[in-house]
């Protein structure tokens, strides 16, 4: 296996694509993301999994996105997803609400191969009243009168996400944050950013396999060191709650957004290239 | 000993807990940033109540392995008793709104989203609301958009819903068969008339409401030493702020 | 956690309990079939997931067994299971032929507690034909005429599976053998035999971590060393054919099963009687 | 060079993989106790052939880290594009049985049961039915009991169905829109009379039907040096008996 450049990894996601993408407490690969807004992609669907954080906010104020589909948007700590919150109220973006068991149960159901996965709960939720895709049938076990959710199968075109290693073969180790592994099954294609590659096979050694995502599912990997920061990565480093405070800030304003990005995603290309 | 509000709503969620009127609570699950409910967990089991808590979020020691998936397949198999949830808007018959004011998807004030709570509501049998804020802006007649609703129609699977709904100024306690709340106790300073001024929905009122008994020194004395202890990791800031503990560098 | 002694476990499986096992390939737990064998269960119902080997046979010719719902029973390489094929032939056991994937949903279903979950595939199938508890339906994301079948969630009394280690938790690890953490959570009770207790906390563990189940599945551990044998567990042993082989000849006659039964199951509790 | 019955078997398999007027086989899964396909797919892919193989049961490199559960998942997901599958009875519509002989479940003579084949059949655009024994008691005018249907009834959800029919004496290709095999290829000694008398079902005859070509010495060559090497630990036994090769103590 032999790893791209991140530029040749977010050059290779067309505009418009369909992204699935962990939040900050799950992998999420924020390096692509930062390649993708250098690119200047366009048009991108997010889908939140479950739920979205900083580099969807960054994707969003750089006017990568049309769409986001999550059950919800935030900074955590840092409170509120200020270029989000603004796209949002700008109309810029389309928003799609979701709740995050039915996130993971559309990408489960696209993971098995079914065209529709039934979830508990939700029946009265206005979320369910503006999600015309989503339905509501009797449970056929039932003696009838129990209604049930039906969500359709969601395939997204591209997982993205940040794993700690890749291996000679392809294989990338995510640990326990194996929602990774149902993305990168439920997808096209799974783009994976990592920290470094190392020899050997993960899936030949029993400690490391049950938290390997085959290769059968990663189309390419790029090293970025610190790929997932501000968000942490399982034991190899912490969240920079420092970073994203300052980036929340930064962020209320269009030009303070445009600032921050001059200094964090432009200028460590522009010092690459010099 | 002077007591601080967030000690006394801790105080008074693991009460709620304890309820012995209330299914059991042997698995609860605390969302992020929910640090005042994460203390009140942990003030019930080092009280020695035999508990198993389950802190989303929490760095070392993450329950799951099967990712975020595992908190929602773990409440739908009915092994979680219970969770907190609390809203930008909540109104008098439980609803909540996580997805903001206005038309949806929340033109109005855009507050996160709805996390879960769509589920989790539904699929425990106890949820215990908590806002702090407590405000005719919060507690509204009628949320703009219901996240998750506080009571169903007959037939939809539900295995519970509110318990009560926990505040700044007061508990009020939930009855879902007529959708209403009652006011239970008062935090300090706090007058039945103070807390229907500040309230947008209607409510009944408990014969004999009265304050909320003090912590005592027994509760105070946990929190500010192994529960803090626990905590100091996941919540610095809180820990700093509430029990003066700073994380070692 | 403290684990308990084998007998007591297999004490603690009541007549008529419906026990999910997986197979040869994956971690049965052996130790504890014996153990049944031993205290004499009886009208034990047996899910293979998704098939069935050794242990079900070593079940079925105990007379432990009134039911077995599984994709296939089989020695493997050694061939047909006899004690099954006796007892099919005998009329001793009811048989519920599935096939694999739909084990695996019915079981996902009851982990996600939903009362159902849709397959593609199977119609057209006996094994439909004989199912009634199995159901075809319209698919409701199409525009009509796409039959798809729906599983009913299935949840077992008891998750029996041997694995390699617990810690002082209660935690046990499986690594990649995560067809075992589907059981467990899918089913009521999870009775866990393991090589050995560790002191420490697998939860705690990055690289440990994603092989491991989390106590709140497991109501029991037992300590059985070489608690697969036959079967094979991850890198720690090998699969042993030469004693399935002398199993499958021993076992082709009543007597030859019961001969069998004397020298492999009752006599390691005398021997520790003594 | 004499070439074993198994070798020959191995190439003709490796061949129908290789048909170019088949869709294409990037990943090829194969199942437990199923040393010649095995051996087909090594061949193929030590030829250079870009192909990814998932061999269940695999003691050491089991591809899979969700357990049995994800070949299934894999085939649903539209990545396995070809699978091999067997079974007690064949016939001529291709309709499998893989539980028994008799009434159901199997009263007549039982099989080890239906595995996954009720699904796989569906959900490989291609598979390849393989079995040794070539007789009327396999190859059936009508299967007892279906595990795996050949055909499926039109809107039923299905990607494919069988491509052809190895056994021991020859060659069928399987056409789904008539539901009927046609004899493309004899193994040495055979002849369509001879295949007939063995043969329960119907089938048509390819114009010009022959033997199938010998393995060239460069297959034969990779069967018995890579080939055996990378099969030598999952089937020591086949390895020993048709390659003469001993696994290392």
């Amino acid at each position: 296996m032999t790893p791209i450049s991140l530029e040749a990894m977010a050059a290779s996601v067309p505009d418009g694509a369909l992204i699935a993408m962990p939040p900050d407490n799950s992998l999420p690969s924020v390096a692509l993301a930062k390649a993708l807004v250098r690119r200047g992609a366009r048009g991108l669907r997010l889908l939140g999994v479950p739920v979205s954080g900083f580099a969807t906010d960054l994707l969003i104020g750089a006017g990568c996105v049309a769409e986001v589909e999550t059950s919800a948007v935030s900074l955590g700590e840092a409170g509120f997803a200020p270029r989000f919150t603004a796209a949002l109220k700008a109309g810029t973006i389309t928003v799609r609400d979701a709740t995050c068991p039915a996130i993971h149960t559309m990408l489960q159901a696209a993971e098995k191969g079914v065209p529709f996965m039934p979830l508990r709960g939700v029946i009265g939720s206005d979320i369910l009243a503006n999600r015309p895709d989503w339905k509501v049938i009797d449970n056929p076990f039932a003696g009838g009168g129990d209604p049930i959710l039906l969500l359709p199968a969601k395939q997204p075109d591209i997982a993205a996400f940040h794993a700690v290693m890749a291996d000679s073969e392809g294989n990338v180790w995510t640990g326990r944050r194996r929602e990774c592994a149902t993305i990168a099954h439920a997808s096209k294609r799974a783009l994976v950013t990592v920290e470094r590659v190392v020899e050997g096979n993960f899936l030949e050694d029993e400690r490391l396999a049950p938290g390997t995502i085959s290769a059968t599912y990663v189309e390419a990997v790029a090293i970025a060191e610190r790929g997932a920061r501000p968000a942490a990565l399982l034991d190899e480093y912490g969240f920079d709650a420092a970073y994203v405070a300052n980036y929340a800030r930064a962020a209320k304003t269009d030009a303070g957004f445009a600032a921050w990005c001059a200094e964090h995603v432009f200028a460590s290309l522009q010092a690459a290239a010099e | 000993m002077s007591v601080l509000p967030e000690e006394r709503l801790a105080v008074a969620l693991a009460r709620l807990i304890l309820d012995p009127a209330a299914p059991p609570a042997r698995h609860i699950a605390v969302g992020a940033a929910s640090p005042i409910p994460a203390a009140a967990c942990w003030l019930v089991k080092k009280q020695g109540h035999p508990v198993r808590l389950s802190l989303l979020h929490r760095r070392s020691g993450n329950p799951f392995t099967e990712g975020t998936r595992e908190l929602f397949d773990l409440t739908g198999q009915g092994r979680i008793d219970l969770f907190f949830l609390g809203g930008g808007q909540i109104d008098g018959q439980a609803n909540l709104n996580l997805v903001g004011t206005g038309a949806w998807p929340g033109t109005g004030v855009r507050f996160p989203g709805s996390f879960g709570s769509a589920f989790m509501y539904f699929m425990t049998p106890r949820t215990i609301l908590f806002r702090e804020e407590h405000s005719p802006r919060v507690l509204v007649e009628r949320v703009d958009n219901i996240s998750a609703p506080g009571v169903s129609e007959p037939g939809v699977f539900r295995r519970g819903t509110a318990q009560a709904l926990v505040t700044g100024k007061c508990v009020f306690t939930f009855d879902p068969t007529r959708a209403r709340f009652t006011l239970a106790a008062l935090m300090p300073g706090e007058t039945v008339e103070s807390v229907r001024t500040a309230t947008g929905f209607g409510f009944d009122v408990a014969e004999g409401v009265a304050e909320a008994p003090d912590p005592s020194e027994a509760e105070l004395a946990l929190l500010r030493g192994p529960v803090c202890d626990e905590m100091v990791e996941t919540y610095p800031e809180f820990c700093a702020r509430v029990f003066g503990r700073k994380l070692a560098a």
